[in-house]
């Protein structure tokens, strides 16, 4: 009889999930439901769903969940894991979420050297409200506040989260990577699971940020959306460790 | 006159594009309109309704609580809307979808094959034209006239054959 | 002036507020009033103006801070997290006496709650969701229509008295779309008189200097008595409500927004079975109309007050009507639309009491 | 013989397992899920090596596979 | 309980929470309650809790919001403009039905104001400033010895009912230092019984999840209606006063905090003048005791209120009385403190009316 | 007879400034003043003064001001250049205002590039209320929330707010400097007017980073204060720029 | 016995801490106490009042808005309260630094040379504690031996010799 | 000659120009300011260059110079 070599992680509930076809979130949870299981943290660990469309993200992660303002994830984070320190705390968050209106919470949390894990999803768009531009649009891309295309003139150049938070002392690990591929979504499982281990070993703060697709709110099928990714995110936002224990700045 | 409608269906099948389309024609024909998004809060492109209202007077409540008449796209639509239908209102059934019977027997219901008619038109997407073009003919809400006149600043977008399209869906809808 | 145009509610605030010269918009994406940025996003630039998606609703009512304080007429708009956000700098803006407008197109909340109508932000809006003393003049449209119209009134009363002033809409006027004719001509702001307490260029003047405290003993309570006189010149100038039906009827239903249309509904299916009800719509809910309502109540015995909200207007009735007459209550919070059924229902249950 | 499994309670026709299969073993099926998608299948079941790559990319994990 | 000591008001505050079980805390400095932040910077690593300065008011009430999902007693405190950004978090917190305690040293506003003592955010306090229906328990000290003993109170009401708490305290309440005597024992908050809602470890439960949404279709009303019942029993059990000579009083006053004290200042002057005065002091102020002010005001006829704001709390005083008193006010706003001779003069006047 | 070499600026109004003996706002203020004189500006710069001792500041600079809340100058100032940006908008802030509570406004009007300046008082604390840790405390430095040393392991380590921004395309001009001594002062001085220039020539976002000192609630003497910059400021907070238009990153 | 104070100087007088030393003496006596500072809205180091409450009945209102007595340690603080203090009451002037005089003739004046004296004792600092002496001898609000005893409460960290100073001056205070 | 003038009414006695003078040419006068501070004053005039360094440093902008 064959075996099972890939089954669905019990760091997931048996929920559905109610994203669009082809989004990134998806795959997203599935590396950090099989962090949980493979880390054997699930059951001490509590996390975080964003104001975003992963705000249903307290349905699906098999772990405690809380559901907090948007933008505020590393603030509630940080009151968890003081008064829980054995507890595992994730964020996961999006790029409006994080890189807009949660940019002070995120800046300080890092810089107050937090051991917690964020996971950063960036789709350079507001998926849930229906597509405006984000902190991360990237510049001539549409978006239902930037309908001629972002204007960096106006709106400014799209941040880079990690190498914004790469001059600071408090992160000990930051990494971008993507999940439009296979290759990419191994490599991207890998840096989340450095991240939780981080955090699991009590080392300080650590960021994965994750290029990810919005097939709906970039008006685009899922195989164009991963197509994007690959030609106009990622040159952008370069892939790679920006911060590590190793290779300290 | 007054009448009061719902449109109810999966996200794709153009349910509030048609809802303004109807508001927008009794708007031409110099009645009174008001129409209503309500998205579902599952998955996007979920199930979408609408309510419209058109109305010789003055439209009070742009609510439909108790609509005059109903367009169901799909199954749960059926299931949530036909009991809110007022006695002796109207059931417009998308059969391509819709495999349920309404329980009810107090109100008139008609059934039509929307998608297959569509196809045959030239495209599935053109259903919700075929449904609403058997409402007004049904209701007499507006004209048929008025849709066709506004078909174009609705879909200001849309190519002239796709209008020719939905003119024709329209029609065929009238013919229930 | 021009033709009717099918406008959705939200769209509808937008050009009203472009067209009453308004040229700086920044807000930050929140459901339902996403049209209302969305809209600026493209129009703004058109008339030469500024759209600016701020990174949050604390920075995009700051911005309006700014840009008041140089003389343009500015408008934020969210919802009521966002709205909450604002509190700080909406209590700063009124200290510092800035004309500005902004939009509340409320949600179901509290919390992150949901997307579906509510009028759970009344309180918020009327009591000063900000700390200290201080008044926002709020408007409460009902109708597409007013929704476009009504931003011209807000920048009147905003310059005039130089305060701030809103629109206080549930989500279903947002979302809703209806004709609209614009009661108005489009308002060219650079042929508004000059703001003698707008900063810019000094061009011989003396230096102008705006703030929101005063730390000498004393100075703050002396400011804060002059903005309520200025208050209480709006309560006796720029109160507005509509009456319906009120002359003659023995019940009496005080609503506003989308409950005062469900209620005109309910009055028309009232009336159609001889019952003598009347509708009160407050279309400022601060200034509230409460002479009107004390006559009223010195006459009608029964007072019904329907609300999307688990009951806050309510107060402001009983506060008015001064214990004269009986006061009952409907409300469906967080979401929740009554039905004109619904408040008929509740009407005849009154009358059976 | 190696195969996937796809839940089309789960899968939401979005193709990426598709162009992620290095042996184009999957292809849509013609009959609608439950939420009126055409759910993902082995079209080339043959070829199929159980190299997991289509499994990596589902967003919806639809899809487990045996080998 | 132990010996009398001399506090100020802040820090009788921030004892007064750690000795409640607070093993949390988070703020943000402003005057006038930064002896609150200060102290806890050392107390609470003194009995191995928590202090952190945040960022911003913002990141600390949502700080709170975590670290109260865990079941942690937590504490923030600010003033005016911080207390004006929390409202987002409050509305948040409410919502998710989690427990917390904050306080609000008042200081003179709208805007920057000033750092003298007010009363000015008693709207904000009890029609909740943030967005949606909720309410908020709030208590009014007017001692040092009352800073430092309701904390307790708030926190067994936070955790009974799981709201939000708070206490109201004009600045002058938090920089005046009295004698206090603790009215009980530190409470070891370990001991206290487990919270079936804590985040945590699992070990064999099912998971938790706290959320302050619902968007399925109806479920957010129901819920806030949850909410308001909730609410109702809190009024109906844990509401507090203080009445002073009002048995035989033909005039009565009605304050809080500061105000009472001046007010029993005046009430003693005017007694010496054989004037019947009496007093109501609410010491919640949500809930509002509204039952003892209607029963007093069936036979009290004058009503004074006094207030260091424009008139917040009056309005509680009408909805209670419902017209059956003249209801009379004295305010000093944004930083103006009355004296006992100054409320004598006015009570006077109201005689002579 | 003898010239008058250094003169009071008309930068600045006649009003004696209100800060403590020893106060670094104070010569700062006089190189803002001077600037505005210098470049001829002054009668259409628009200040802002943060909340913090500096608030006075609405009373010292010889311009129209403005006072926003705390933290918010740089939002408030975006409001300002766009519907004036005939006129000089320079936000006036300390470390608290713009670090901590408006960290968030001073990350995304440099994203945006908002042609603005800011003259940022680094004086690694919260001066106005009172002594409280700011977050670019230095670790070990006694403040009235951090009363036996600001612990990096619980407060995190200070920000360096000119090495944050300089991952961002948005800045044109980042320098950092500091006022403890005549020559200091001078290259503050140049620094200053070099941040004007900038805007005036509208090139973009500019933000000068003022190390100073605040004898009052370091619990100094004037003199122990610029003994404390130059000891330990500086070495924790080097000067210099991190970025301009010759040599961009 | 009621005995309401006010107290105002420059900030580096002292004010504060004299203020909280005679509630805090109060206390020690079994007496009921309140005190209240305020600070100008000033440079740092501005003026600083506080107001304080010795009573053998509950105090209500810890604001003094009409003193028994006041000290007045420089010139602003003249002019500022002495329109304020009861008929009859008590103030206290440090000459030193306040060179008007006071315009009232319905009050008892008395004037201090206390820094010089202060610093005859061992150091200026100590000129608020001459002040003090000389009000409790006057007012008998507090006992001499509560206040010494609780200097040591209120300079937790003074060295024994400055307290030793501040006794001196507390009696020398209490010749006047 | 050169020389600096102090206005006595905005000197607050900080002594920074004190060390910042490289001629050691200011000190604090005996008199009290109307603020109540010992104004800096020149104690040693003869040595004053005019070089400015102490205004430079002046928080109070209390110097100006003469050369
Ligand atoms: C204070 C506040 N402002 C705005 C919103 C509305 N809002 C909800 S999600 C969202 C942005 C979501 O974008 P992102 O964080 O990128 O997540 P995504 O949906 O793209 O995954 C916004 C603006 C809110 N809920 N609260
Ligand atoms: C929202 C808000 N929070 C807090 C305060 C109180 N506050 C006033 S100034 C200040 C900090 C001042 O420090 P900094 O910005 O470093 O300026 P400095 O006084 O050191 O020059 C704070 C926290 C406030 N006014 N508003
Ligand atoms: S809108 Fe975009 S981010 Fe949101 S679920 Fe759909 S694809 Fe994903
Ligand atoms: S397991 Fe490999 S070969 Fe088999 S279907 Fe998936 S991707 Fe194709
Ligand atoms: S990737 Fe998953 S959801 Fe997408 S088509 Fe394949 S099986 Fe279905
Ligand atoms: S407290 Fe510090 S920053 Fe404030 S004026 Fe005094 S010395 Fe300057
Ligand atoms: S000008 Fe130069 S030499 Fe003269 S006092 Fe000043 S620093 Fe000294
Ligand atoms: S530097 Fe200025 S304020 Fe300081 S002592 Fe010299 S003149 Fe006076
Ligand atoms: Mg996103
Ligand atoms: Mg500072």
């Amino acid at each position: 009889m064959e075996k099972k070599v890939f089954a669905r992680t019990k760091g997931l509930t048996e929920t559905p999930m109610r994203y669009c076809p082809g989004c990134g979130h998806g795959v997203i949870h599935r590396l950090v439901g099989e962090t949980l299981e493979e880390l054997d943290i699930r059951e001490r660990t509590i996390g975080i769903a964003p104001v975003g469309c992963s705000v249903f993200a307290d349905e699906y992660f098999n772990c405690d969940m809380i559901q907090p303002a948007h933008g505020r994830g590393p603030a509630v984070a940080t009151g968890m894991k003081r008064v829980r320190p054995d507890c595992i705390i994730f964020s996961y968050q999006g790029d409006g979420d994080l890189a807009s209106i949660g940019m002070a919470e995120t800046i300080h949390s890092a810089a107050r050297g937090e051991n917690i894990t964020i996971i950063f999803v960036n789709n350079a768009i507001y998926g849930m409200t229906g597509g405006q531009m984000a902190p991360t649009t990237l510049p001539g891309m549409r978006s239902t506040t930037s309908p001629f295309g972002r204007d960096p003139k106006v709106a400014g150049n799209p941040i880079r989260v990690c190498e914004l938070l790469s001059s600071l002392k408090g992160p000990v690990y930051l990494e971008r990577v993507a999940v439009n591929t296979p290759g990419n979504v191994v490599k991207a499982k890998k840096a989340i699971k450095k991240a939780f281990q981080v955090q699991v070993d009590g080392l300080g703060f650590s960021l994965v940020e994750i290029i990810s697709q919005c097939p709906t709110d970039w008006a685009m099928t899922p195989l164009q959306s991963i197509g994007r990714v690959k030609d106009e995110m990622i040159p952008y936002y370069p892939l790679g460790v920006f911060k590590s224990l190793e290779e300290k700045k | 006159m007054y009448q009061g409608v719902i449109m109810s269906g999966f996200g794709g099948q153009g349910i509030i594009s048609t809802g303004v389309l109807l508001a927008y024609s009794g708007m031409v024909d110099g009645k009174h309109v008001t129409f209503f998004p309500a998205y579902g809060a599952e998955m996007r492109g979920g199930t979408a309704n609408c309510s419209v209202v058109v109305s010789t007077d003055e439209v009070a409540s742009p609510v439909v609580s108790t609509p005059d008449s109903i367009i169901v796209m799909n199954e749960p639509s059926l299931l949530k809307f036909e009991p809110t239908l007022k006695p002796q209102g109207l059931l417009l059934i998308n059969s391509s979808l819709v495999s349920s019977k309404p329980k009810r027997n107090d109100i008139n219901i008609i059934t039509i094959d929307a998608n297959k008619i569509a196809e045959e038109i030239g495209t599935v997407k053109c259903a919700n034209m075929v449904m609403l073009g058997a409402l007004i003919n049904r209701t007499k809400a507006v004209s048929l006239e008025s849709v066709v006149k506004t078909l174009s600043k609705v879909y200001p977008r849309a190519k002239k054959e796709m209008l020719e399209i939905n003119e024709n869906a329209l029609k065929r809808g009238g013919t229930f | 002036m021009g033709e009717k145009k099918l406008m959705k509610g939200n769209e509808a605030l937008a050009e009203g507020a472009v067209r009453a010269g308004c040229r700086f918009f920044s807000g930050y994406p929140i459901t339902p009033q996403n049209e209302v940025p969305e809209y600026m996003s493209w129009r703004m630039p058109e008339v030469g103006g500024t759209f600016i998606q701020a990174e949050s609703e604390v920075a995009a009512i700051n911005m309006l801070y700014g840009a008041s304080a140089c003389g343009t007429r500015v408008m934020t708009s969210s919802s009521g997290p966002g709205i909450s956000l604002k509190q700080e700098g909406i209590s700063y803006t009124a200290s510092a006496q800035l004309p500005i407008f902004y939009a509340n197109v409320v949600r179901g909340g509290p919390g992150l709650g949901n997307i579906a109508p509510s009028q759970g932000d009344y309180f918020q809006a009327t009591r000063g969701g900000g700390h200290g003393d201080y008044r926002v003049f709020v408007m409460a449209p009902n109708s597409v229509s007013e929704m476009g119209n009504f931003p011209r009134i807000c920048y009147e009363v905003a310059e005039k008295y130089r305060m701030v002033t809103m629109i206080l809409a549930d989500g279903l006027l947002g979302q809703m779309m209806e004709p609209i004719e614009f009661d108005f001509e489009p308002i060219d702001p650079s042929k508004l008189p000059p703001k003698d307490y707008a900063l810019g260029i000094q061009e011989g003047r003396s230096r102008r200097v705006v703030r929101s405290y005063d730390l000498k003993p004393g100075f703050m309570e002396k400011h804060t008595w002059k903005l309520m006189e200025i208050y209480n010149q709006v309560e006796e100038k720029e109160t507005r409500y509509e009456t319906i039906m009120a002359e003659d009827a023995d019940l009496l239903v005080v609503a506003y927004g989308t409950c005062s249309r469900i209620s005109r509904a309910a009055l028309a299916l009232g009336r159609k079975e001889n019952l003598k009800i009347g509708l009160l719509r407050p279309i400022t809910v601060w200034p509230f109309p409460s002479k009107i309502l004390h006559d009223l109540a010195s006459r009608i015995k029964k007072i019904l007050v329907v609300e999307m909200s688990t009951g806050q207007m309510i107060e402001d009735v009983k506060l008015a009507i001064e214990g004269s007459a009986q006061v009952f209550f409907h409300g469906r919070p967080s979401g929740g639309i009554p039905t004109e059924f619904e408040v008929l229902d509740v009407i005849k249950k009154i009358y059976g009491k | 013989m190696p195969k996937i499994e796809v839940d089309e309670g789960r899968c939401k026709a979005c193709e990426l397992c598709i162009v992620a299969c290095p042996h184009k073993v999957i292809g849509l099926a013609k009959h609608f899920s439950p939420s009126g998608f055409h759910p993902a299948c082995m079209a080339n079941a043959e070829a199929c090596t159980g190299c997991m790559l289509c499994a990596f990319v589902c967003p919806d994990v639809a899809i487990e596979v045996y080998k």
